[in-house]
């Protein structure tokens, strides 16, 4: 891999970031909403609710022409100043300081033990393709893909939290971030978020160790005379992984902004997720621009990553 | 058509998606025929609200005009309301059979116009090439980096929740799949040899692309199309869940959102609509899977 | 005779690109440089290494790749420059048959309908008049009207080849490339197709551009044989004349390479890339007889017996 | 040529049992193969080649499976063998070399670490004595400048290079039987050569045994002591070279030869194609495209007729029409 | 064995000191510290936490002085306010609060252009026609007046609400509303000094909200106030895991849905209080041009409003908790008069058959086989549109029970939910078709929403000590008359309220009284009901005392 390629993959990146927080802003700014909103409903007589929107607008800098705010935006953006929340009253880059932290030790234990189970899973059912055991974890990977999140953390709500108590109904943010207690709280938003992630990684795993086991490699492997297990171990899973890292790579984003999000809500997790909806609910534009550039920055990461990964397990790439 | 008949028969052997299919067409007619045999959905009757279904029962506190109070009142599931009914006493029954229209509308709708789009711009992309390519390949980037579901929330709220716009903003956000499918394998297609012989035959542009890379791509399509169903329909559910959904339908998210807060005193409301949509989502995902086994030219086997 | 084809220094390169600002790292120089003729009536074999760029140079004088330089001359009118719409008497006269009977034919449409679509392109006859020409083309090919309602994978790969061969007949055409169309058949079913192109061929006066890997199967049909070697035509005669008399090193290896040939020349090394072929004669890195020349200087084509030319400094 | 017999294959049935039916791939087939021997499997598509040499090595995979039938090695039978001894046999005793050299070596190894993998699995040694013999055997299979391309992963060799690799790894263990199916089908003519010198040359060193594998005459003439004429996963004729291309017998064996051109240029091509193996026809095999067929050859399958000592066919024209 | 008694009070503080006090919260959490920006009532909640007031009212709704040393004075002619605050307020600087610091707060924060306050129209009068701002003076130390042109003897309400900032700090931010805004000191209230019981510690925004005791509370001096280590305000997203967390001892207090309390009744280490509350629910009758015209007619409200039974409501939807209301002012307020009120919806006026002949008198119904069938003037079937927001159980069964009731009388209602925002921009704003006016929540009788709308189900809630404050719905040219009611004479009782006349507390009370009868008589919308609230609170607290102000008292609490 050379520089000038990890030149172009960033410019690309960044292209393609500029593209998602240009639409982004106007999406946001074509729509009816203004943050006014909320202050009109507490307008009384009297009131020139016009003049009042107006003032507010001007507070908060909406009143400017389109393309004045948006270049407005980019400047400070260039100058590391992501804007003021107007629906927190405080500066954007201090609520994600605070917040990113809730969505990460989630996204962070679903995803190991999403990786760990899931990896297992797979290999496991595509050592044993076409058994019993294969069927029945290919039935409960087919569950838990299905499964919608927000329906199987409100089942786990009511079960372990409602019906037997063992849990609180809701994430306790008072509790210390590295201690036990704290990954208890978090075993019901973790099995939330991770039951999907798990089985598809394992489908995934095992159908990509089925591929690579038809490879005439793996039979050269065979007539080698290196016994199952190293056959397996080494010839068919180092290949079935490459695929599979750049599916967890490309993954990861869509866990963060789809499955984390949903289970923050559901457990009112203070993460992220649940940060930029409330602000979607609150026209909180500059905070909603942030997490969305956030989540284009990480996605765009984890292709990086992914890319890289590649080149580094897929040695055709890497001597390119 | 011969072709459909033979991957219907490939279909067959497959029992987990012959399964799916049932549970598909099942719940299309229930979606079809089912008001005509249950209660209206938004029927109220506050005098049996909260009742648990057949089989089971729950303590429920009422207004007694008698006792001017509060008594508990120890309620059974009745007939009448086989799957209970919710706290403004409305049948649940019917309004999971009117939670399945909306879905499958959804789910068909939303999908139908993501693949449309989708096959359009990825057709045109690989057919064209260059510029045109460049183009629609860095926005449907675009589209792909952004974070879906944000992206999802943002339009809907904005716009209003309404089923239309909610079909239309799934079926808008969602094509990038289908985008970079349909344009690798329409790369690949172009330069198979069925395709070269008939631009030396003299085919035109359209011609090709609807006689022999569209039809070629269907397989695929169906394919996706089938896996991504369950994906819009839980994507509407989600927004509902979350408070985005369209009031003025009883969907399945909706019915959800609306049991979250009754988890206590009514568990059913919040378990029902969810056990619907997780069997119409497997039943997806077991359908899609075998039609992908049917149509996988490797699957003669096995 | 009338010359069918003619071709003047045709060259084809494929850009190769990388990354994705698409950078382009140089040429494939797929075709680099080839002339030659058919006549009416002539098959003319076409044997070389594979990545030589026999296909490319097949594909390109049937003007489904543009080239980059030189000349097409159909039945001499230049149609170098011609566009797509102005194609459509060549296209009925210049056919093409590929390798892989299976991909060669749409897995989405019956045979009928296959067949049928190259008189559908060109608007010859009516409905019920295509359906009688269609099964008459399916009987030429030796199979039977049973066939037209099939769809590809109901049908044996030598069954898909004489669907594929049916097709290019279906318009007429005066000359075929045929490419590779039997490397992918058992020998039985090679040779039932290299009859049935004989056939054919005298019954039709065709003529063949025809691509083989094998040359046994090179010398059974051809009357003439080209030799290519990284985009170019190295040696180029009567098909007896370059069997029995093989002149370009490069050839005479070939040929002896042939299992069950006698005196073994067995080429060391490797085909160069395409993409940077070595400066002065091409095949100056694998040549037992390589000149000093032959490392800097290209060699000119010369004739150097009645048609027969050949590529090399040693003559 | 009477030297001892190495391998002995006995009725070997190989099915695959599929959703549409049993595939009877191999059907019921008998043969040895003496040391020093090359002896060729030749055949058309489909008819068996590849099952039969993977049940000798035990490596059909589900759903297919071997049902009957004995392949003695050492006078032991494989097929009764512990999967862990069978390991001990795969590369050790009988190596096998693939058809296309691109997907038998694994694209994330080095060369030199799946060659040396293939000492190391029977030999217990330390990872530099695994590294010298590979490099050696690299040298042996005329790869140049072995040690400096020890290293190199699969993609930066051409396609005859890897296939030189995967015989290096069939050597490694100096196997007693080689099995090489279709080792230059994938190949160019020039290169093709070159792997059939290279078979001649490793037999005349090490005195192996070596199936090869083929469905080209020609190839079969220049190399082969003993022929195995397979049609549809059945022994249509089985003998000396020169017996069976100097005199075959069966009217399959024939009509191959005679889709080759003769030496006035023509060729007579056998009609019809090979018939599904899920309902093969009844009787011959080969009599729908038989143009001698009896109304017995629909009945009954033939039984294998001795013509001399080495040569025997599937017919029951045996001989009469010869 | 006598006790020193300073010494006893000290014991006491001791016995009573510490805890972590939690309320459970529902909805949204709080938008800012920073008072003057806020909109919502929840960020000033928190605020109050910090940040006592001049006052608090106790469930009687007397005056309990909190900043103010002395009770405020209204000269006699009713054109001046004179405020006397405690001299030992401090800001955290250590820095006296002063009356300037309130005087400053008035006239170049609450009354000053660049700041767009959005209850500026509280401290307005109107003069000569144009609308004025009331004169804040400072008299001393602590003593600064708010003179007035005008008389409104409500006024008094509005400066009991007085707020205040550091002059001192806030005065560098003075013209800048961005700095205004994002001055950190003002966003977490770091200069609250000894002015509430609680100071700031951590805010987790929408999750929880944490203040801490404070040592040098004013009022604490005394006693030893407050007794609770921290005061949390913890936020929850749905009422199951509020439940939950209360049943499971995990939260201090939260307020019980009616399905609940039977349940947590019964649990011994919680305790129920019910209380009233100001709030009361509505429907809403559109008298403008695009609501259906029949509503125009006091007849057909009427009939309406007597269809729709007033105790099922309350049976039915709040389970027992609330009452029927019949007038703009809850029966909490002293203001509250049941005298010749209209008790529509309940008892002989909830009549489906007096209404049906209603309608027919109003000319909406015909006779056929003996009864009344309610049919509009082209003789079709009336279909009225009915709007509500979405998301709220409450407003959904208000819905669909008024759907049945009208339904009964040959009313069919078509329910539609809409979102808080559309509820605001189709069916609130109004303008005249065609002018260019900018839509707002009143633009005169002839303005028109963008949508039309018949029904429109609302929870109001009303200041019960200034119910004049309601008047925005119901003036002709009131802020909130988005249903476009007018009648003369309610305009001109209201205008009375604000007069001298209205000085005089029984004549207030009358007017009161007279508005009510004709508002109720008028039926411009149909009050439904006042629920009453449930409160759990964990049993251990003392102090508590329970009504309608419960929270006044609240530095006083402690674990028992
Ligand atoms: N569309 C293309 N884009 C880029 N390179 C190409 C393309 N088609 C062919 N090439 C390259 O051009 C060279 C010649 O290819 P061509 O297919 O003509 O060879 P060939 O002689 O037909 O080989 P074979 O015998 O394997 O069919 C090869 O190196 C090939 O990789
Ligand atoms: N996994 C499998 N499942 C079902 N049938 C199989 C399988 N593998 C091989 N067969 C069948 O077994 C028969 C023999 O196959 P085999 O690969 O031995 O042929 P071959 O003689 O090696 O042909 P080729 O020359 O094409 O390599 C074929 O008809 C094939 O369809
Ligand atoms: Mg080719
Ligand atoms: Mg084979």
């Amino acid at each position: 891999m050379d520089r000038s390629y990890l030149a172009k993959r960033l410019l690309h990146a960044l292209i393609i970031a500029w593209g998602v927080m240009t639409a982004s802003f106007f999406l946001m700014r074509i729509g009816p909403h203004s943050p006014a909103d909320k202050y009109l409903a507490t307008l009384g007589a009297g009131h020139n609710v016009s003049q009042v929107t107006a003032a507010i607008e001007s507070r908060y800098g909406v009143d400017r022409p389109l393309y004045e705010q948006y270049f407005n935006y980019i400047n400070s953006l260039l100058h590391g100043d992501w804007g003021w929340s107007f629906s927190t009253s405080m500066p954007v880059s201090d609520l994600i300081k605070i917040h990113w932290a809730y969505s990460f030790q989630l996204i962070f234990l679903s995803s190991i033990l999403a990786i760990i189970l899931g990896i297992s899973l797979g290999i496991f059912t595509a050592a044993r393709k076409n058994t019993k055991a294969d069927h029945i974890a290919t039935f409960f990977s087919f569950a838990g893909i299905s499964i919608p999140n927000f329906w199987l953390g409100m089942m786990l709500i009511l079960i372990f939290s409602v019906k037997l108590g063992w849990f609180k109904t809701y994430y306790d943010t008072g509790l210390p971030m590295f201690s036990l207690s704290n990954l208890y709280a978090l075993i019901l938003p973790v099995i939330t978020l991770a039951t999907g992630m798990v089985a598809g990684y394992g489908r995934f795993v095992r159908s990509s160790m089925l591929e690579n086991m038809n490879k005439d490699f793996v039979r050269t492997a065979r007539a080698k005379g290196l016994p199952e297990s190293v056959v397996l171990r080494k010839h068919v899973f180092r290949n079935a992984l490459l695929p599979v890292v750049t599916i967890i790579m490309l993954d990861m984003s869509g866990i963060i902004f789809g499955g984390a999000y949903i289970t923050e809500f559901i457990f009112g997790i203070p993460g992220l997720g649940w940060m930029s909806l409330k602000a979607v609910f609150s026209d909180d534009y500059s905070v909603v621009m942030a997490v969305t550039l956030i989540g284009a920055f990480v996605t765009l990461f984890f292709n990086l990553v992914a890319d890289i990964a590649y080149t580094y397990l897929d040695p055709r790439i890497r001597y390119e | 058509m011969k072709l459909a008949a033979y991957y219907l028969e490939r279909l067959k052997g497959n029992k987990t998606a012959i399964i799916g299919l049932a549970f598909i067409i099942f719940l299309v007619l229930t979606a079809l025929i089912g008001p005509f045999f249950t209660v209206s959905p938004t029927q109220v009757n506050f005098s049996e609200k909260n009742l648990p279904p057949i089989g089971f029962s729950s303590e429920q506190s009422e207004y007694s005009a008698k006792v001017g109070g509060l008594v508990m009142t120890n309620m059974h599931g009745t007939w009448k309301h086989p799957l209970g009914t919710d706290g403004m006493g409305r049948d649940l029954l019917s309004q999971l059979i009117s939670g399945a229209r909306v879905s499958l509308l959804v789910g068909l709708l939303a999908t139908g116009l993501a693949i449309v789009i989708g096959a359009i711009i990825g057709v045109s992309s690989a057919y064209f090439g260059g510029i045109a390519d460049s183009i629609l390949m860095r926005f449907t980037d675009i589209m792909i980096t952004f974070p879906f579901l944000l992206l999802l929330i943002l339009i809907v709220y904005m716009f209003g929740s309404s089923l239309a716009l909610i079909i239309l903003s799934i079926g808008l956000t969602g094509w990038t799949g289908t985008a970079r499918l349909v344009r690798s394998e329409t790369l690949s297609l172009r330069t198979r040899d069925f395709v070269i012989a008939s631009k030396a035959l003299g085919a035109s542009d359209l011609r090709i692309i609807f006689y022999h890379l569209l039809p070629n791509t269907i397989s695929s399509i169906i394919v996706l199309a089938t896996l991504s169903i369950p994906g819009a329909i839980l994507a509407e559910a989600a927004l509902s869940f979350i408070g985005l959904g369209d009031p003025q339908v009883a969907s399945w998210g909706n019915i959800l959102n609306a049991g979250q807060n009754d988890l206590q005193a009514a568990w059913w409301i919040a378990v029902e609509p969810g056990i619907m949509l997780f069997f119409t989502v497997i039943s997806f995902n077991f359908l899609g899977e075998g039609l992908r086994d049917a149509f996988d030219p490797k699957g003669d086997y096995n | 005779m009338a010359k069918i084809i003619e071709i003047e220094n045709l060259r084809k390169y494929y850009p190769v690109t990388r990354g994705f600002l698409s950078k382009k790292r140089g040429d494939v120089k797929a075709v680099d440089g080839v002339s030659f003729f058919i006549q009416e009536g002539e098959t003319l074999g076409l044997a070389g290494e594979s990545g030589c760029g026999k296909s490319t140079l097949g594909r390109t004088i049937l003007k489904l790749e543009e080239p980059d330089s030189g000349n097409i001359l159909w039945r001499g009118r230049d149609i170098t420059k011609s566009r797509k719409n102005q194609l459509k008497e060549f296209r009925k006269d210049c056919q093409i048959i590929f390798q892989d009977p299976k991909s060669s034919l749409d897995p989405r449409m019956t045979v009928g309908n296959s067949i049928e679509e190259a008189l559908i392109i060109h608007d010859i006859g009516a409905r019920e008049e295509r359906t009688r020409m269609v099964g008459e083309l399916l009987l030429k090919v030796g199979l039977t009207l049973d066939y037209m309602p099939r769809y590809p994978h109901e049908l044996s790969g030598g069954q898909q080849q004489r669907i594929g061969i049916a097709r290019a007949l279906a318009v007429n055409p005066g000359l075929i490339v045929a490419d590779e169309p039997v490397s992918a058949l058992d020998v039985s079913v090679q040779a039932q197709i290299l009859n049935l192109l004989m056939e054919l061929k005298t019954q039709l006066k065709l003529s063949y551009l025809f691509i083989a890997h094998n040359l046994w199967v090179i010398r059974y049909i051809s009357d003439r044989v080209a030799i290519m070697y990284l985009g170019k035509i190295v040696e180029l005669a009567d098909k007896d004349e370059l069997f029995e008399n093989p002149l370009h090193p490069y050839t005479v290896a070939l040929l002896s390479s042939l299992p069950g040939s006698r005196n073994r020349k067995v080429l060391r090394g490797e085909v160069p890339s395409p993409m940077n072929p070595p400066d002065g004669c091409r095949f100056h890195t694998r040549c037992e007889k390589k000149l000093d020349r032959c490392v800097s200087i290209e060699p000119e084509m010369k004739e150097v017996g009645k048609g027969h030319f050949v590529m090399c400094h040693l003559y | 040529m009477t030297s001892e017999i190495i391998l002995s294959i006995e009725n070997l049935k190989t099915y695959f049992f599929t959703k549409k039916g049993i595939v009877r791939a191999v059907d019921n087939i008998s043969f040895d193969i003496r040391k020093g021997e090359i002896l060729c499997i030749v055949g058309e598509s489909g008819s068996g080649k590849t099952v039969t040499a993977l049940s000798i090595l035990r490596l059909v995979e589900s759903p297919g499976k071997i049902i009957e039938g004995k392949i003695i090695l050492d006078e032991d039978n494989l097929l009764e063998l512990s999967p862990h001894k069978m390991q001990d046999v795969r590369g050790n005793k009988i190596a096998m070399v693939f058809q296309d050299p691109h997907s038998a070596l694994n694209p994330i190894f080095t060369i030199g670490d799946q060659v040396s993998e293939a000492i190391s699995a029977h030999k217990s040694c330390n990872k530099e004595d695994a590294s010298s013999q590979a490099t050696q055997l690299l040298e042996l299979v005329g790869i140049p400048l072995a040690k400096e391309r020890y290293h190199d992963y699969p993609h930066q060799f051409s396609g005859g290079m890897k296939q030189r690799v995967v015989i290096a790894m069939a050597l490694a263990c100096h196997p007693r039987v080689l099995i090489a199916d279709e080792p230059a089908t994938a190949l160019d003519l020039t290169v093709q050569a070159q792997i059939l010198d290279l078979f001649l040359e490793l037999r005349a060193r090490f005195e192996m045994s070596i199936i090869y594998i083929t469905h080209d005459l020609g190839v079969v003439s220049e190399i082969a002591d003993s022929i195995v004429v397979m049609y549809a996963g059945r022994i249509m004729e089985k003998g000396g070279s020169r017996d069976v291309l100097g005199n075959p017998v069966h009217p399959y064996t024939k009509g191959l030869m005679g889709c080759l051109p003769s030496e006035k240029g023509i060729i007579i091509p056998i009609p019809g194609t090979i018939p599904g193996l899920i309902n093969p026809p009844a009787g011959c095999i080969f009599h729908p495209r038989c143009v001698n067929a009896l109304d017995i050859c629909r009945m009954e399958r033939p039984p294998m007729t001795k013509i001399t000592d080495e040569h025997y066919v599937s017919c029951f024209l045996g001989g009469v029409n010869g | 064995l006598e006790r020193d008694s300073g010494n006893k009070t000290k014991d006491l503080t001791a016995g009573k000191l510490g805890g972590t006090f939690i309320e459970g919260a529902s909805g949204a959490d709080a938008e800012t510290l920073n008072w003057i920006l806020a909109a919502d009532a929840t960020s000033l909640g928190y605020i109050s936490l910090a940040f006592d007031g001049l006052i608090a009212y106790d469930n009687k709704f007397n005056i309990v002085n909190r900043w103010l040393k002395n009770d405020i004075k209204t000269s006699d002619d009713g054109l001046s306010y004179t405020v006397t605050i405690r001299d030992d307020l401090e800001w955290s600087d250590g820095k006296p609060v002063t009356s300037d610091d309130f005087v400053y707060t008035m006239k170049n924060l609450m009354f000053a252009d660049w700041m767009a306050y959005t209850y500026a129209g509280d401290w307005t009068e109107e003069v000569d026609g144009k609308s004025v701002f009331v004169e804040p003076v400072v008299e001393n130390e602590t003593t600064f007046t708010i003179k007035r042109k005008t008389v409104d003897p409500e006024f008094l309400y509005t400066v009991t609400d007085l707020m205040i900032y550091p002059k001192h700090i806030v005065s560098k931010y003075e013209g800048d509303v961005k700095a205004f805004t994002q001055a950190p000191e003002l966003n977490n209230l770091s200069y609250t000094g000894n002015l509430g019981p609680y100071r700031y510690k951590e805010w987790i925004r929408n999750d929880k909200i944490v203040m801490e005791r404070n040592p040098d509370y004013y009022l604490g001096k005394e006693n030893g106030e407050p007794y609770f280590e921290n005061y949390e305000v913890k936020i929850f997203g749905t009422s199951t895991a509020r439940h939950a967390a209360m049943e499971a001892g995990d939260i201090t207090n939260t307020g019980i849905d009616p399905e609940q309390v039977m349940k947590f009744k019964a649990i011994p280490s919680i305790k129920v209080f019910t209380v009233p509350t100001t709030g009361y629910r509505v429907l809403q009758y559109n008298m403008r041009d695009n609501g259906w015209e029949g509503l125009k007619d006091r007849k057909v409200r009427q009939a309406i409003s007597m269809s729709i039974s007033k105790e099922k409501i309350i049976q039915d939807i709040l389970l027992g908790f609330g009452e029927p209301a019949f007038s703009f002012i809850p029966n909490v307020s002293p203001w509250y008069s049941e005298e010749g009120l209209s008790k529509i919806g309940v008892g002989a006026l909830y009549d489906k058959t007096r209404a049906k002949e209603l309608m027919k008198e109003a000319g909406y119904g015909i006779e056929k086989n003996g009864a009344i069938q309610v049919i509009d003037k082209k003789g079709d079937k009336i279909k009225l549109k009915f709007f509500t927001i979405t998301g709220s159980k409450v407003h959904e069964s208000m819905a669909y029970l008024i759907q049945k009731e009208l339904g009964d009388i040959g009313i069919e209602v078509d329910i539609k939910f809409v979102p808080w925002e559309t509820m605001l921009r189709k069916y609130y704003m109004n303008k005249v078709p065609g002018s260019d006016q900018p839509a707002r929540n009143n633009n005169g009788p002839r303005a028109v929403s963008e949508e039309p709308w018949d029904l429109m189900y609302a929870g109001q809630s009303t200041d019960v000590l200034q119910p004049s404050g309601t008047e925005i719905f119901f003036v002709t040219d009131g802020g909130l008359n988005t249903s476009g009611y007018s009648n003369p004479e309610v305009d001109a009782l209201f205008k009375k309220v604000h007069s001298k006349e209205a000085l005089d507390v029984t004549a207030r009370k009358k007017i009161y009284a007279q508005l009510s009868k004709i508002i109720s008589e008028d039926q411009p919308l149909d009050f439904l009901a006042y629920p009453t609230a449930n409160i759990a609170f964990k049993s251990n607290i003392r102090g508590i005392d329970p009504g309608i102000s419960m929270n006044y008292n609240y530095q006083e609490w402690y674990f028992g």
